[in-house]
């Protein structure tokens, strides 16, 4: 069913692209809560691409990671902090211009890359199991994988090290 | 049947599921229900009491001996109960934030039943085809702890939603309890599956079948997942987003008539959910020690089924049993046991099963 | 034996006696005065029980009251005493340290045995020592009240006294904890009706004869009696003599037990539910000091007040029954317009707007000496703005020679003060209703009187454009009123009155006033305001404080000066 | 003041790891549940209660009503020390005045026009029972009352008159008026007592 899995896209991908702008851009409420809502709901519907892309595993860890920890780590900060609703403030023109150069290099790169990129096989190896991926992992991103996990090590040790009073 | 197994095989399949979907949810809803009777029955024969004995239909009074027995048994009380849920005023405050206040529970009690869907309740039915298991996910395990870590969306934004503090404290320690204990209950299970290699619920199944129960080898992550599973389903002693002595009952404390039984179904949906993950994880799912193969016939599919929910069951009773064993766990208690004790212990129960499988199993 | 003595004497503090003399009560040295006013005001030697009065000490009495003649029947003021002893050199005998040697008083035939003497009728004597808390004293007392208990039928519970009842106090206080009696007491009469307003019950009599000596020589009616003998002992009325005067009542204040019993407030309320307010009788120009007795908005009773300059501890009969009107179910309780229920904004908009506009002379205003100063200072404010001619209406009665006086007007001195009435109330009324009747007078303020009564018949108040009344109770011109203000009783406000002998004295609210009624005071000011521009102030102490300023004749006095029993203008 | 220092008993291993204390509270739990799940044979142990009613011991302090003597006469006599006594305020008396209807007894003069107790408002103390002089009033053994309306729940004389029933006591007002005859001194002349005295 091509066209049943095109629909889904769509709908999944506009779903996205609008929680997106809502997240950051909300017309009707300045809520910070809304904002974190709408960053979960955005999360959820790029899982639902994923899947279209048969990435399960990626879909399920996006998911269990980014909607079901960091934001409700998120949620849990703001609410603890009591951030009220942000005051509308005025647009600075210096900072609405570096921002719009900012976004448009940032797109020109991305088409140029898209322009110049090769699709790969629709059907990815990755498709769905784990085990492949794992095994990829584990081989040829070896040395990456380790780097990051030292580095979120490193965070983690500072992290510690900054929350303990007695420490200092 | 024969025109059922001369359908397209797509049309069967999504007729199939459709049923699996409706009688799982029917299932599970008249598992609430009733496992509410036996938490009060439960708790009153625990404390000397009689529990739930009066309500009954009008009719049930003329049925000779079985009604009265009945009634006693307080059989006739869910029904009561649902229908007063029904029919209670449903008040919303004026100084709720009223989309937040609508959403929550609808978002508390749809994680629970998502759950359900990749859970192997039974090995066939009918044809060796009609898997009973509404979708057998390559990944099940990890779309399952995906869909639970949304269940806490729930509780958190039905505290925020009522804009009062006692609700509001709730919903911050249910985010933060609900966080540490998710990953000591990932890290308990993460083990399992260096085991059976494999993150299809079926497959682990299929495993026990022939490899034995996984509460044999991997007991302290069945203990870790438990007491997990508790504190992710926020029971006692574990139920600090809501005790009633400290937060007039926390998240739910502004809710009332069908926006609280919500709240109330998915906690119970929570427990099933959870004791069937118990079931599936630890204590081979449908199969018992001597029966282990998917079954053939109609019979031995329904046999399987019932062995699930025998196991279900037990588990069920054992969650009310240890709400009224336990006085409630102090907050500073609950993030030390899961941080300090669970999250070591699981990295270490990894580590171990890791070198087992490396050494021992090639 | 006159009874003028009881009323007040305007001169009534006499120069303190030079001569002292010391005595000791409970050992502590006093110098008490060599002679007291009597119950005449004349002075006579001391008493022991006004020494220790003097000294701090209160010694239980009965029969003894300090406006009645000394009886010394009740043996309740025994005490033990001492004098100093005299050597047979005729020289006071002196202890090792210096100090005279006392010999208490003892039985001549029985030295052991301390002798009492009755406090109120024994004079001090230098040197003497009084021991009131002794234990001989107090086993005397213990022994009088259980003598006077004896055939006391302990009948609290339907005791209209229970509450201000001596017997129960000293009992309480001095008496025995139990009952040694288990004979059959003497029962005598009970609910014997001794008089049109009072209640004897005989059983309770303690017989200290306080009300038969009122009775004979305060208000010189020789009514009451002792009968029988012993045991049997009872008040009675003699027989052919009515005990009907017209200060009966004071018996039950006097009887320190409940065998005297008001008829009015026979088993109305327990008096220890009753609020009470100090306030003054308005019956009469004497101004007798009254407390209030209300519970819950609901006045009981009026019981007088001790105030030596005006009525003594006294009042009549007819004033202290002069309540009941208050509560009357036809009191006015709506501010009407044309007959029509409206509200004080709007009633007090159009008389205001009404009278701004008033030519001079178009006005006329009917005050009463029944108002308080403060309103007749209001009113009168009003008149001088408005060139209005003003005046009050006479009410006379009978003297009686005690308290009772002619003027049956409790202010006519206010109205006279304030200028309300001219030197004889009520000569500018004729001159009103002609004015009424030419078509001058226009618009006429009434304040709690009937004019209809003195010569402004309801077919002449037909004629005015706007006649305002206030009053309490309706009559005849309230029913004519444009517009009609509902005041307030004298119990539901406080203010001031000014007596027939010049004594200013205040009273008090003890209620609130029915429905939308106000204290007169209250209104008058929103409408002069209205009307002849702001008072600058708000208070009733303000308003008197500036009334008294403004009018010679006050004075000059403040508020705060105006004590609770009042002060004497010089008129 | 004296502070006595408790220890705190240091925990072993085995007890920390909560297992002593889960076995337990499961030991306290099963032995309640096997003693009264019926399914192991139990009857209930609880008191059933719209069916059966529990003894009210001797002593307690239920509804306050007031009693007649044993003539069936109202023994109250409107002192309103109840009244005054009463600390939630849920006795209110209204005295006869002086032309009230006179006392059922001969002698005691007086009994109340209303008397009203606010059962809503009873915390039943019990204050009124002990200050009463003339034991007319007594703390029953109701202990459930029920009304629908607010005015429902305040008591009339009537009411209370009815529900306490009759109290055998001392009769000491028909006791005085006895006396009284029999001393014949002085005749007791109310229409009520020569028939009392009969």
């Amino acid at each position: 069913m091509p066209e049943f899995t095109d629909l889904l896209f769509y709908a999944f991908a506009g779903l996205t692209l609008l929680c997106g702008f809502l997240c950051v851009a909300n017309p009707l409420s300045r809520n910070p809560v809304t904002s974190a809502m709408f960053l979960v709901l955005t999360i959820i519907s790029m899982a639902g691409l994923f899947v279209l892309l048969h990435a399960f595993f990626l879909a399920a860890v996006q998911v269990l990671v980014y909607a079901g920890a960091v934001m409700v780590l998120f949620l849990f900060v703001i609410m603890l902090l009591n951030i009220k609703e942000e005051e509308r403030r005025k647009m600075n023109i210096a900072a609405v211009g570096v921002g719009a150069v900012a976004v448009a290099t940032l797109a020109g790169i991305l088409v140029r890359a898209l322009w110049h990129a090769t699709p790969l096989a629709t059907t990815a190896t990755v498709e769905g199991s784990t085990r492949t991926l794992g095994r990829i992992l584990f081989t040829r991103y070896l040395l990456p994988f380790e780097v990051l996990s030292v580095l979120l090590l490193v965070a983690m040790v500072g992290v510690i090290l900054l929350s303990r009073k007695e420490l200092k | 049947m024969d025109f059922l197994q001369n359908l397209d095989p797509t049309v069967q399949f999504i007729l199939f599921s459709v049923v699996k979907i409706g009688v799982v949810f029917g299932v599970t809803m008249s598992f609430v229900a009733y496992s509410v009777l036996v938490e009060r029955k439960v708790s009153a024969w625990i404390q000397d009491r009689v529990g739930p004995n009066r309500t009954a239909p009008p009719m049930a009074q003329f049925v000779p001996i079985l009604g009265p027995f009945l009634t006693r048994l307080g059989i006739f009380q869910p029904m009561a109960d649902g229908l007063k849920f029904l029919l209670k005023e449903d008040f919303t405050p004026s100084y709720v934030r009223k989309v937040y206040f609508w959403i929550a529970p609808a978002i508390a009690v749809i994680p629970a039943f998502l759950t359900l869907a990749v859970i192997p309740f039974g090995s066939t039915l009918g044809n060796p085809g009609n898997k009973m298991v509404i979708a057998d996910l390559d990944v099940g395990i990890l779309y399952t702890f995906g869909i639970v870590s949304l269940g806490v969306y729930g509780i958190v934004l039905a505290g925020y939603a009522a804009n009062s503090k006692y609700p509001f404290l709730g919903g911050i320690r249910s985010s933060a309890q609900m966080i540490s204990y998710e990953i000591a209950m990932g890290m308990s299970v993460v083990s399992v599956f260096l085991l059976v290699g494999d993150l299809n619920l079926s497959k682990v199944i299929e495993y026990q079948a022939h490899g034995g129960w996984l509460v044999f080898k991997q007991p302290l992550a069945f203990f870790i997942f438990l007491v997990a599973a508790f504190a992710e389903t926020n029971r006692l002693p574990f139920d600090l987003p809501e005790s009633e002595s400290e937060l007039v009952g926390g998240y739910h404390t502004e809710y009332s008539s069908m926006k609280f039984a919500l709240f109330f179904l998915g906690e119970y949906a929570n427990m099933i959910a959870s004791s069937a993950m118990m079931v599936t994880l630890f204590f081979g799912g449908w199969t018992l020690p001597f029966i282990g193969d998917p079954a053939s016939g109609l019979l031995g599919g329904l046999l399987h089924i019932g062995i699930f929910v025998a196991k279900m069951c037990a588990f069920m009773v054992l969650f009310i049993w240890v709400r009224w064993m336990f006085p409630r766990f102090r907050y500073d208690q609950l993030m030390d046991l899961g941080w300090r004790r669970f999250i070591p212990l699981a990295l270490a129960n990894i580590l171990v099963t890791a070198l087992v499988v490396a050494f021992v199993n090639r | 034996m006159s009874a003028t003595a009881t009323l007040p004497a305007p001169a009534a503090v006499p120069p303190p006696p030079p001569e002292t003399v010391t005595v000791k009560v409970n050992g502590k040295t006093v110098q008490v005065p060599k002679t007291m006013p009597n119950w005449q005001g004349k002075p006579e030697p001391t008493t022991m029980l006004q020494a220790a009065r003097v000294a701090g000490v209160e010694i239980p009495h009965y029969c003894y009251h300090d406006k009645l003649p000394v009886a010394g029947n009740c043996r309740m003021c025994l005490v033990e005493c001492g004098t100093p002893m005299m050597g047979p050199d005729r020289k006071p005998v002196l202890n090792e340290d210096g100090t005279p040697k006392i010999a208490r008083s003892v039985l001549p035939y029985e030295p052991g045995t301390p002798r009492g003497v009755i406090a109120c009728a024994t004079p001090i004597s230098p040197g003497m020592e009084i021991y009131a808390d002794s234990p001989a004293t107090h086993q005397m007392r213990e022994a009088v009240l259980e003598s006077l208990l004896i055939n006391h039928p302990l009948d609290c519970p339907i005791c209209d006294q229970a509450g201000e009842c001596k017997l129960q106090e000293y009992s309480v206080e001095h008496g025995q904890a139990e009952s040694r009696f288990v004979e059959a007491k003497v029962h005598k009469p009970k609910a014997v009706d001794l008089g049109p307003r009072i209640i004897l019950d005989d059983e309770r009599c303690i017989l200290c004869t306080r009300c038969i000596r009122f009775t004979k020589d305060i208000v010189n009616d020789d009514a009451l009696g002792i009968v029988n003998r012993g045991s049997y002992n009872t008040i009675s009325a003699f027989p052919g003599k009515a005990f009907d005067n017209n200060y009966t009542l004071n018996t039950v204040d006097l009887c320190p037990v409940g065998a005297l019993t008001s008829k009015d407030f026979r088993f109305k309320m327990r008096v220890w539910f009753l609020k009470e307010t100090s306030s003054v009788c308005t019956s009469c120009g004497t101004g007798c000091n009254i407390t209030v007795g209300a519970r819950e908005g609901v006045i009981h009773r009026f019981e007088p007040r001790s105030n030596d300059a005006v009525n003594g501890p006294w009042m009549c009969d007819s004033g202290r029954l002069n309540y009941k009107w208050i509560g009357r179910a036809d009191r006015l309780r709506e501010v009407r317009i044309g007959g029509r229920r409206s509200n004080w904004s709007t009633a007090l908009r159009e008389i205001s707007g009404k009278l701004s506009t008033a030519p001079a002379g178009s006005v006329a205003i009917v005050a009463s000496a029944r108002q308080t100063n403060e309103e007749l200072y209001l009113l009168k404010r009003l008149a001088t703005r408005l060139g209005a001619i003003t005046d009050s209406i006479v009410r006379e009665g009978e003297a009686d020679g005690l308290l009772v006086s002619a003027d049956r007007n409790p202010n006519s001195n206010g109205v006279r003060l304030t200028g309300m009435a001219y030197t004889e109330a009520g000569i500018q009324l004729p001159k009103i209703a002609a004015g009424i009747a030419a078509g001058t007078i226009r618009s006429l303020i009434v304040f709690g009187e009937d004019v209809t009564a003195h010569g402004l018949d309801a077919g002449l108040l037909a004629k005015l454009d706007l006649l305002v009344v206030s009053d309490v109770l309706p009559n005849p011109t309230t029913e004519a009123a444009t517009h009609l203000l509902p005041g307030a009783a004298p119990v539901e406000k406080r203010g001031t009155l000014v007596n027939t002998k010049g004594r200013l004295q205040k009273f008090n609210k003890a209620v609130e006033a029915p429905g939308d009624a106000r204290p007169e005071v209250e209104f008058l000011q929103e409408l002069v305001e209205a009307v002849a521009g702001p008072i600058g102030t708000a208070t009733i102490e303000g308003l008197f404080n500036r009334m008294t300023a403004e009018i010679a004749g006050f004075g000059g006095v403040q508020w705060a000066a105006v004590g609770d029993t009042g002060i004497t203008l010089s008129l | 003041m004296s502070t006595k220092v408790v220890e705190r008993k240091p925990l072993t291993a085995w007890e920390r790891s909560y297992v002593p204390s889960i076995l337990g509270g499961l030991g306290v739990t099963w032995k309640h549940f096997k003693r009264t799940a019926p399914f192991l044979g139990n009857k209930p142990i609880t008191m059933e209660y719209p069916e059966q009613k529990w003894v009210v011991p001797e002593g307690y302090r239920g509804a306050p009503y007031l009693v007649k003597d044993q003539d069936g006469a109202t023994k109250c006599v409107s002192c309103q020390l109840c009244e005054f006594v009463c600390p939630p305020k849920a006795i209110r008396i209204t005295p006869p005045g002086a032309e009230g209807q006179p006392a059922d007894r001969a002698n005691a003069e007086k009994m109340p026009l209303e008397f009203e107790i606010n059962m809503l408002r009873c915390i039943f103390c019990g204050l009124c029972q002990e200050v009463c002089p003339e034991e007319a009033i007594f703390l029953q053994k109701d202990y459930s009352l029920t009304g629908v309306s607010r005015e429902e729940m305040v008591y009339d004389k009537e009411k209370l008159l009815k529900l306490g029933g009759t109290h055998a006591g001392v009769q000491k007002w028909k006791h005085k008026l006895e006396e009284a005859a029999e001393q014949e001194t002085f005749p007791v002349e109310t229409a009520a007592a020569t028939e009392a005295t009969k």
